[in-house]
């Protein structure tokens, strides 16, 4: 083995505080010790807040404005870099590191080709010329796989899909082929699909020999492509040690609740927070009352539970068309599915299968263009709103973007108040409250604006809103897809709580397999508008019929444990 | 800015609250000196704003007479104080005209259907295609000059403008989520537009009557210079600047002073139109 | 984009147009017409001519209007569909010619006060966001103060400090160059605080964007960022305010054409309707209205360019 | 007269041939440069430079030869003849003759001139003959005193047949007459480019030179914005301006680097005319009342920095027919108020306005602002100021010329300010003859103070054909006590008609008719 090409001690960041003295400063790094060799994944893990991208981004002293870095040693692309000035970092910068941002799909900067986002480098490090840049650009794009280089070269970011956007940032790192490659979550927000290209991608970039630091959240990410894994937590080194021993056998319980909190491998109702280890006090309400009030939680439910007589939803050869410019989009073609109280019926699919459009057919939010909606046997979606208003109580529905969801001038208590008095209910403060419970939300959320809330109260609060009219049927579209791992899980319990609780049908949206897997007694699987394969969750899963299922199947990341030889394979 | 201030600019965001600023109060202090003005002028006064003196005439800035006197021998800043009702009011009421039309095109086109909309749209760029001192000039040879003409032209011509913003908050506040969560709920069309799409969308409102007020005293000065707005003697701003003008080269107190006024009502209307939004955390 | 998609915008686009069009020489021809003053008399002479009635009677029956109303605006809209403007009453030419001859003037204005408050507003704006607190206030203070100036308040001060005081530039416009210095700053400056303020706070916006710290991570300067990344998020908002910004420098224009003493547009409106020399009235404002129009057309075009997402949005 | 401001000699150095003169007028642009088409004074002030007329006035105001050598009339005052001079040809090469005169009358006389000052100028003549090429006989349908007089005027200026000939659209563009200059060409709302006559060889008989022009021509520019006007003259972008106010006079006195030339319209003096055709001004106490108690003395004073004097006439200064009576204006509060007292205006509301019956003592005064400077406007409001004292309410409405009229046309006025410009007393027939009440049929009438008197008729009737001189003046003198002593107007001071100029420009002087700059013998030293 080569020298290092990073070489990091003692890597501690502090913000805020005035002068030297660094009074009232909050270190959120604290004494990181990183090594990445040539030709080897590092990967970072660790809860949201944890520290990660702060400490890659001080690796190319950019860890912000008013940020304090100390460090016993610092070595980036061959030099000490600790009292580097703002110009010996820029020489740095792109030459030595190359850096993919965490967050991919605004890190391009729309108005410019991406032929110039990637040629930039060489412009400024080479003082190549337009035209030497864009050639090597296209190069650079052909390297990543990008289709059609040569017409994608002078292609904005908002013209490309996300996988395309994240394949031209790494483009843009690797231009002049530096020795390390800081990868800040790379794979979020992408199907999955899109995902294992982009992991395999820089799986090639290391095997080049280039250095590899990986920072995620997801452990069945990390898992596939990393020799090393270092866990942080709170800014402090945990643990760290080659994969296949970290995952194999964890030591620290951070590690575990990481683990455990990937629901891939996690059968149906069993519960992924490890409560040996309350991670916040939301957990830790949710950890004690589940304990005190569901009989057998981790216990599988019975799968030959009678099955009731009708259907709670049900869709009929659904059609749905959009006007698309001069043609049509056809966003759900010859659509049916039965979900039946008590039961969750799980849909995946790549992103623009469908899936929210059928969401918003079962909500009665679009009138299909034909076959009929059914909601516990009766007419659905054939009603004029006017006599559907008064049925609406009967389904939930909790979304993506729970904070989006909410009036931005309304506290919890009113957005709940509200949701109770259209079910026709008492919308009494205690009845908020007994909402808030039922979600395990401390009542002093309810004075409180959303604003003010975590990521997963939030979600939990437009749960609590979904249950307000006691329904029958939970229509959720990706409701987890915008949490990290641990609250995911923490929220993902919940689901399953509430449904065991109120026998509730569920359709529950996500492209994230791991994720439905989990959730669903049955699957549907979507694509082009068409549900390509529907059956029991672990019949699709095991045996998938369809080479779309399959490939997604292969597709998704898993945790890989115990197997000592890390690597995309 | 250095590259670490941009990175902290770009990694913290706008999440920051910010601290209330100095320019914020001394606007603050401004308008809490223009409504003295406005409701009980008397308390400011030096002298009666009408009370002519021809002997004193174009007398200079002095203890007696803070911005001099004019023409007439009129104390100047007693007038500067008078006026600021008159001068508010033309601002104020042209801002609630074009607001209130902005409301109307806006709310068809943003609520109405495709049709209304595209219809709206047409009307609106009618509307701008009549720059605002053409509708001025066409509605003050309609009903002759003055600070009511003044008034409804200047109103007139920032409607359209009004209108496109408040179209397209109706607009993004229609396709929003919580619209939508409202639906599910089973709230009829009248609830949720009442309590969800109005409120949301018409919030910038309060912002952009403050960031109007300002402008529309500035049009409203131009028009009095043209002859076409309030007339003097009245003292208003406006009609005290163009007055003024005419004695530009021997009395520059007469221009500078309501100049002035105008100015710094502009800019304080502005900048507390500013806080509102960056308080809203929305932009105009 | 399919081609059909674009023929519809474009065919849609020169339909929305042509309404505009008629919808202005409408409204104009009907506002003129309730205007008390008799068009009679504007021909034969303008007001307190002492016009005899048989005069009167032979230049109603000339011009027609001794018609009904609606036949009168028929007749105005059969002309306009020809192209024709008719002759002025009060210059008996025609108005085509007369506007013609005015157009350019403040065209040249219009547009070089656009182009000059571009100017100052990217270098206020580059230089705002890169200078300190202090600086970023006084840039504040520049854009919130030149933006609350009216016109002609500005215009007698540039008169009196660069004409009468410093001698440097003439104080009504002629034909040479320093001529249009004062006439174009007057317009200008009040522009240039708009934009600069809406482009301080685009580039501000834009430095926040992840895409900043993604150059920086590439090893851009910060002066880079600001030229090759913010500024063009800047200039895309400002750029949509250039359509309304020409109706705004044609507003201006009335008071600089008076007080530069500049032949042009406003100036000929603001006589027309005094004289009540209804087809000058409306050519103008038709000519404004097609300035305006085609303006709109260009912005759209420029931000398509800038911008894809533009164009994306719309599809979506 | 010209007076020099301040202090700076008159240089009185040897002329310069060459060099072009800019002008800049703040009077509106003339639709059309014809002066036989409408005829008022912004087109007066540009035709001097290209037309001549028949005669022209001295300073002592004696009619003088121009175009006509010599003129004769018969004893009834029915016939004139007019001799030509024999050498004058246009700028066309069209020879001045009878014809020529004939054609110009006719032009004039045509309703499709559309022709207004000079038509009500010729409104006696009946025909015009031709005796010969020279001679030109005016045949009239009644004696006119004031026919003379009228002649001089620029609006009765004569052009070329062939000129004419073109239609009104050319000519309006372009007339081609015998003066010093050539119209060249007219870029509208910009400026109108003036060139030398090499051929001039004319010029009323006062004038100071022979033969073509100093100045090589005259750009005419429009700059209507008095500051900027004034900018623009001390910048040294123009080198006269007209129109100049009373401030700007005051400072380029002081200063000395500019000169005045003060030339008071001749006609009509600057004037309040009260509406004596309805109430309250119907009553003469109430009209006395009035004037009684608006104080103008220390407003004008002070507005116009003594560049204005009080006049207590109806008539300008100039005219030397003028007749004034300074005690019949005194200011007097409380006269006033007896009067209204005793006139039944008793009652007073809360701020001191009075009523009768109900009625407020309501005064609507229209103001042209067109017509009115800044610092008239400012005299009004004065006015209304201390007319308030006594009870009255002054309305001010500052309207457009088209407003304007309309109020008047609609008899919507107790007082207005009109000016009225015309070479000689014969103007107080204009305004202030029974006939002026009835409007003419676009609306404008020219007795404002709509006087019907029958006696005032007679005199003024009288003395528009009245060709003794002693008689003549002694008439209009009596007509004027009539209309001063009924309080019908409140004269304010002459029509303000003042000229700035550079040191550089020299031999430049008002013309004694209408008060009108003339370049012929001007010229710009270096
Ligand atoms: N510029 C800054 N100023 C102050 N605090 C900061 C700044 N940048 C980050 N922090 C704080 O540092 C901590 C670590 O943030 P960091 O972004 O590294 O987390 P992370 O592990 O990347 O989380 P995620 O998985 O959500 O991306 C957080 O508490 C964050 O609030
Ligand atoms: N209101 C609409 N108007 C026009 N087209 C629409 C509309 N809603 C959805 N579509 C189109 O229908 C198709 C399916 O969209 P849908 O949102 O249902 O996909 P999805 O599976 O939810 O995707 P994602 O995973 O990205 O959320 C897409 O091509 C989309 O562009
Ligand atoms: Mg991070
Ligand atoms: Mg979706």
């Amino acid at each position: 083995m080569t020298a290092p090409v990073l070489e990091v001690r003692g890597l501690s960041v502090s913000f805020g505080g005035a002068g030297r003295d660094a009074r009232g400063a909050v270190e959120v790094v604290h004494g990181v010790d990183l090594t990445v060799e040539a030709g080897t994944c590092v990967a970072i893990v660790g809860e949201s807040g944890s520290g990660k991208s702060v400490t890659a981004r001080a690796l190319l002293g950019l860890a912000g404005g008013g940020a304090r870095v100390r460090a016993d040693r610092l070595i980036v692309a061959g030099s000490d870099r600790r009292d580097a000035s703002e110009r010996e970092w820029r020489r740095t910068r792109g030459v030595g590191v190359g850096l993919v941002l965490q967050d991919a799909l605004v890190s391009l900067d729309p108005l410019r080709s991406i032929g110039r986002e990637i040629g930039d480098p060489l412009r400024i490090h080479r003082r190549m010329s337009h035209a030497a840049a864009r050639a090597r650009a296209i190069e650079l794009l052909e390297l990543v796989g990008m289709p059609h280089p040569t017409i994608t070269v002078d292609r904005r970011s908002g013209e490309l899909s996300g996988g395309m956007r994240q394949r031209a940032l790494i483009a843009s790192a690797l231009a002049l082929d530096p020795p390390l490659l800081i990868a800040d979550e790379p794979t979020t927000a992408l199907d999955v699909g899109v995902q294992a290209r982009v992991l395999a991608l820089l799986d090639e970039a290391r095997s080049r020999g280039t250095g590899v630091l990986l920072i995620s959240h997801d452990l069945a990410v990390v898992s596939r492509i990393a020799d090393t894994v270092i866990v942080l937590d709170d800014g402090v080194v945990v643990e760290h040690g080659p994969t296949a021993e970290i995952l194999g056998a964890p030591r620290h319980p951070v590690t575990r609740a990481l683990i455990e909190a990937v629901p891939t491998e996690v059968p149906r109702g069993v519960r992924l927070v490890v409560r040996d280890r309350p991670l916040d006090p939301e957990a830790a309400t949710t950890a004690s009352q589940a304990d005190s009030s569901s009989p057998g939680p981790d216990a599988p439910r019975d799968p030959a539970q009678a099955l009731p007589p009708v259907p709670a939803l049900e869709g009929l050869a659904l059609l749905k068309s959009f006007p698309a410019g001069a043609g049509t989009t056809h966003a759900v073609q010859d659509v049916s599915f039965r979900v039946d109280a008590g039961r969750t019926l799980g849909l995946v699919g790549e992103s623009g299968s469908g899936k929210t459009t059928l969401a918003r057919l079962a909500l009665g939010l679009v009138v299909p263009d034909a076959g009929e909606v059914r909601l516990g046997g009766e007419p659905w979606s054939p009603l004029p709103e006017r006599d559907r208003r008064s049925r609406r109580a009967r389904v939930g529905a909790v979304y993506q973007d729970a904070f989006g969801s909410f009036d931005p001038r309304w506290s919890v208590r009113r957005i709940l108040g509200d949701a109770l008095a259209a079910a026709e209910r008492e919308a009494s403060d205690a009845a908020v409250t007994a909402l808030l419970d039922q979600v395990h939300v401390p009542a002093d959320a309810a004075p409180r604006h959303p604003l003010a809330l975590s990521g997963g109260q939030r979600q939990r609060v437009a749960i609590a809103r979904a249950l307000a009219g006691s329904p029958d049927v939970l229509v959720c579209d990706e409701p987890v897809s915008a949490l990290d791992a641990t609250v995911q899980a923490r929220v993902l319990d919940l689901f399953d709580e509430i449904q065991r609780e109120h026998g509730l049908a569920m359709l529950f949206i996500s492209h994230d397999l791991g994720v439905i897997r989990h959730m669903s007694d049955t699957v549907a699987v979507m694509r082009g508008g068409r549900i390509v394969e529907q059956g029991d969750a672990e019949r699709v899963f095991t045996a998938p019929e369809q080479e779309v299922t399959a490939a997604l199947i292969r597709d998704s990341p898993r945790l890989v444990r115990g197997d000592g030889s890390a690597g995309f394979r | 800015m250095s590259d670490l201030e941009l990175s902290n600019r770009a990694v913290q965001g706008r999440a920051l609250p910010r601290p209330p600023r100095a320019g914020t109060v001394l606007a603050l202090a401004f308008v809490a000196f223009l409504g003295v003005a406005t409701i009980a002028p008397g308390l400011l006064q030096t002298a009666d704003p009408l009370a002519i003196a021809p002997r004193e005439a174009f007398e200079p800035p002095s203890a007696s007479h803070w911005f001099g006197t004019d023409e007439s021998g009129r104390d100047v800043y007693s007038r500067v104080i008078e006026g600021t009702a008159t001068s508010l009011l033309i601002g104020v009421s042209a801002t609630a005209i074009g607001l209130a039309l902005g409301l109307l095109l806006g709310g068809l086109a943003g609520l109405g259907g495709r049709v209304l909309d595209f219809v709206v749209g047409r009307v609106n760029e009618v509307l701008f295609a009549f720059p605002g001192i053409l509708l001025a000039l066409l509605i003050i040879v309609l009903w002759g000059p003055g600070p009511v003409t003044a008034t409804i032209a200047v109103g007139l011509s920032t409607a359209p403008g009004y209108a496109r913003i408040i179209r397209g908050e109706l607009v993004t506040v229609r396709s929003s989520g919580y619209v939508e969560a409202a639906r599910v709920l089973g709230h009829g069309r009248a609830r949720v537009l009442v309590r969800h799409i109005l409120p949301n969308a018409l919030a910038p409102i309060v912002v952009l009557a403050t960031l109007g007020i300002g402008q529309a005293v500035v049009w409203a000065s131009a028009l009095s210079y043209l002859g076409l707005g309030a007339q003097p003697p009245a003292p208003e701003w406006g009609a005290m600047l163009s007055a003024g003008r005419t004695y530009i080269t021997t009395a520059w107190w007469l221009t500078v002073f309501p100049g002035l006024m105008i100015v710094l009502t502009t800019i304080t209307t502005t900048v507390l139109g500013r806080a509102l939004a960056a308080r809203d955390g929305a932009r105009p | 984009m399919p081609r059909s998609r674009t023929l519809r915008r474009v065919a849609l686009r020169l339909a929305g147009a042509v309404f505009v069009l008629w919808a202005v020489a409408t409204l104009t021809f009907f506002a003129v017409h309730l205007v008390p003053g008799d068009p009679a008399q504007a021909i034969l002479g303008g007001p307190g001519s002492q016009a005899s009635q048989e005069a009167l009677d032979r230049v109603r029956a000339d011009y027609g209007l001794d018609q009904p109303l609606a036949v009168q605006y028929l007749a105005m809209l059969a002309r306009l569909a020809t192209l024709d403007l008719g002759d002025s009453y009060a210059l008996k030419t025609p108005v085509a010619e007369l506007i013609g001859g005015q157009l350019l003037g403040t065209l040249t204005l219009a547009l070089l006060a656009l182009a000059v408050a571009w100017g100052f507003a990217i270098g206020l704006a580059l230089w705002s966001t890169s200078a300190g607190r202090i600086g970023r206030a006084i840039a504040a203070g520049i854009e919130l103060t030149a933006a609350a100036l009216p016109h002609f308040w500005l215009a007698t001060v540039l008169i009196a400090v660069f004409s009468t005081s410093l001698g440097w530039l003439p104080p009504v416009a002629n034909d040479s160059a320093s001529g249009l210095v004062l006439p174009v700053l007057t317009l200008a400056v009040p522009l240039a605080g708009f934009l600069a303020q809406l482009m301080r706070e685009q580039m501000l916006e834009a430095l926040e964007q992840p895409f900043t710290t993604s150059a920086l991570a590439r090893g851009e300067t910060a002066a880079g960022i600001r030229l090759r990344h913010a500024l063009r998020h800047a200039a895309l908002p400002a750029v949509n305010l250039s359509g309304w910004a020409i109706g705004y420098l044609i507003s201006g224009a009335v008071v600089v054409e008076t007080i530069f003493a500049r032949p042009g547009l406003g100036r000929t409106l603001l006589r027309a309707t005094e004289l009540r020399d209804v087809p000058v009235v409306i050519g103008v404002v038709l000519v404004v209205a097609v300035v305006y129009v085609a303006m709109t057309v260009l912005t759209d075009l420029v931000s398509r360019a800038v911008d894809p997402r533009i164009a994306l949005e719309e599809r979506a | 007269g010209c007076t020099p401001a301040g202090d700076s000699p008159e240089s009185s150095g040897d002329p310069v041939t060459g060099g072009t003169l800019v002008y800049a007028s703040g009077d509106g642009e003339p639709s059309c440069l014809d002066p036989h088409v409408g005829g008022n004074y912004p087109q007066a002030l540009i035709v001097g430079q290209f037309l001549e007329s028949l005669v022209s006035l001295d300073e002592s105001g004696e009619v003088i030869p121009w175009l006509a050598t010599e003129w004769t009339v018969t004893d009834d005052g029915l016939t004139w003849d007019f001799t030509l001079r024999d050498d004058v040809s246009f700028t066309d090469g069209t020879p001045l003759n009878a014809e020529a005169v004939k054609v110009n009358v006719e032009h004039l006389k045509n309703p499709d001139t559309q022709s207004s000052t000079g038509y009500l100028a010729l409104g006696k003549v009946d025909s015009v003959e031709v005796v010969n090429d020279t001679v030109a006989r005016f045949h009239l349908s009644a004696p006119d005193s004031a026919l003379l007089e009228s002649l001089t005027q620029p609006w009765n200026a004569i052009e070329s047949p062939a000129g004419i000939a073109r239609g009104m659209e050319e000519n309006c563009l372009a007339p081609i007459g015998t003066g010093p200059f050539i119209v060249d060409e007219w870029v509208p709302q910009d400026h109108v480019s003036l060139v030398r006559n090499d051929d001039y060889n004319t010029g009323p008989a006062d004038r100071a030179h022979d033969g073509a022009a100093y100045l090589d021509g005259i750009e005419w520019r429009f700059i209507p914005d008095s500051a900027s006007r004034y900018a623009a003259l001390q910048a040294g972008e123009v080198d006269v301006i007209d129109n100049a106010q009373p401030d700007t006079l005051d400072q380029a006195a002081k200063s000395g680097s500019l000169v005045e030339i003060d030339a008071p319209r001749p006609g009509a003096s600057n004037r309040i005319e009260l509406n004596s055709g309805q109430a309250p001004f119907d009553d003469v106490r109430v009209r006395e009342a009035f004037i009684r108690a608006a104080d103008v003395n220390d407003g004008i004073d002070s507005l116009f920095f003594g560049t204005a004097e009080r006049s207590y006439s109806v008539l300008s200064s100039v005219e030397p027919l003028a007749y004034s009576d300074g005690a019949l204006f005194d200011t007097d509060l409380d006269a006033a108020n007896a009067l209204l007292d005793e006139a039944g205006w008793t009652e007073r509301d809360a701020d001191g306005i009075r009523s009768k019956g109900g009625v407020p003592l309501t005064v609507r005064f229209p103001v042209s602002t067109n017509q009115s400077i800044p610092a008239e406007q400012s005299l009004f409001e004065q006015i209304q100021a201390t007319a308030k004292e006594a009870g009255f309410d002054v309305q001010l409405e500052p309207l457009d010329l088209s407003g304007w009229y309309g109020a008047l046309f609609a008899n919507e006025y107790e007082a207005v300010s009109a000016p009225y410009t015309k070479v000689g007393p014969d103007v107080l027939r204009i305004l202030y003859h029974s006939d002026s009440i009835t409007p003419a049929p676009s609306g404008y009438f020219a007795n404002l103070a709509q006087l019907d008197d029958p006696e005032l008729d007679a005199l003024l009737t009288e003395a528009a054909s009245e060709s003794d001189p002693d008689a003549r003046a002694s008439l209009y003198e009596q007509a004027q006590q009539i209309i001063l002593g009924g309080f019908y107007a409140l004269p304010l001071y002459d029509q303000q008609n003042h000229f700035l100029h550079s040191p550089k420009l020299e031999g430049v002087r008002a013309m004694p008719t209408v008060s009108t700059p003339t370049f012929a013998d001007a010229w710009l030293a270096d």
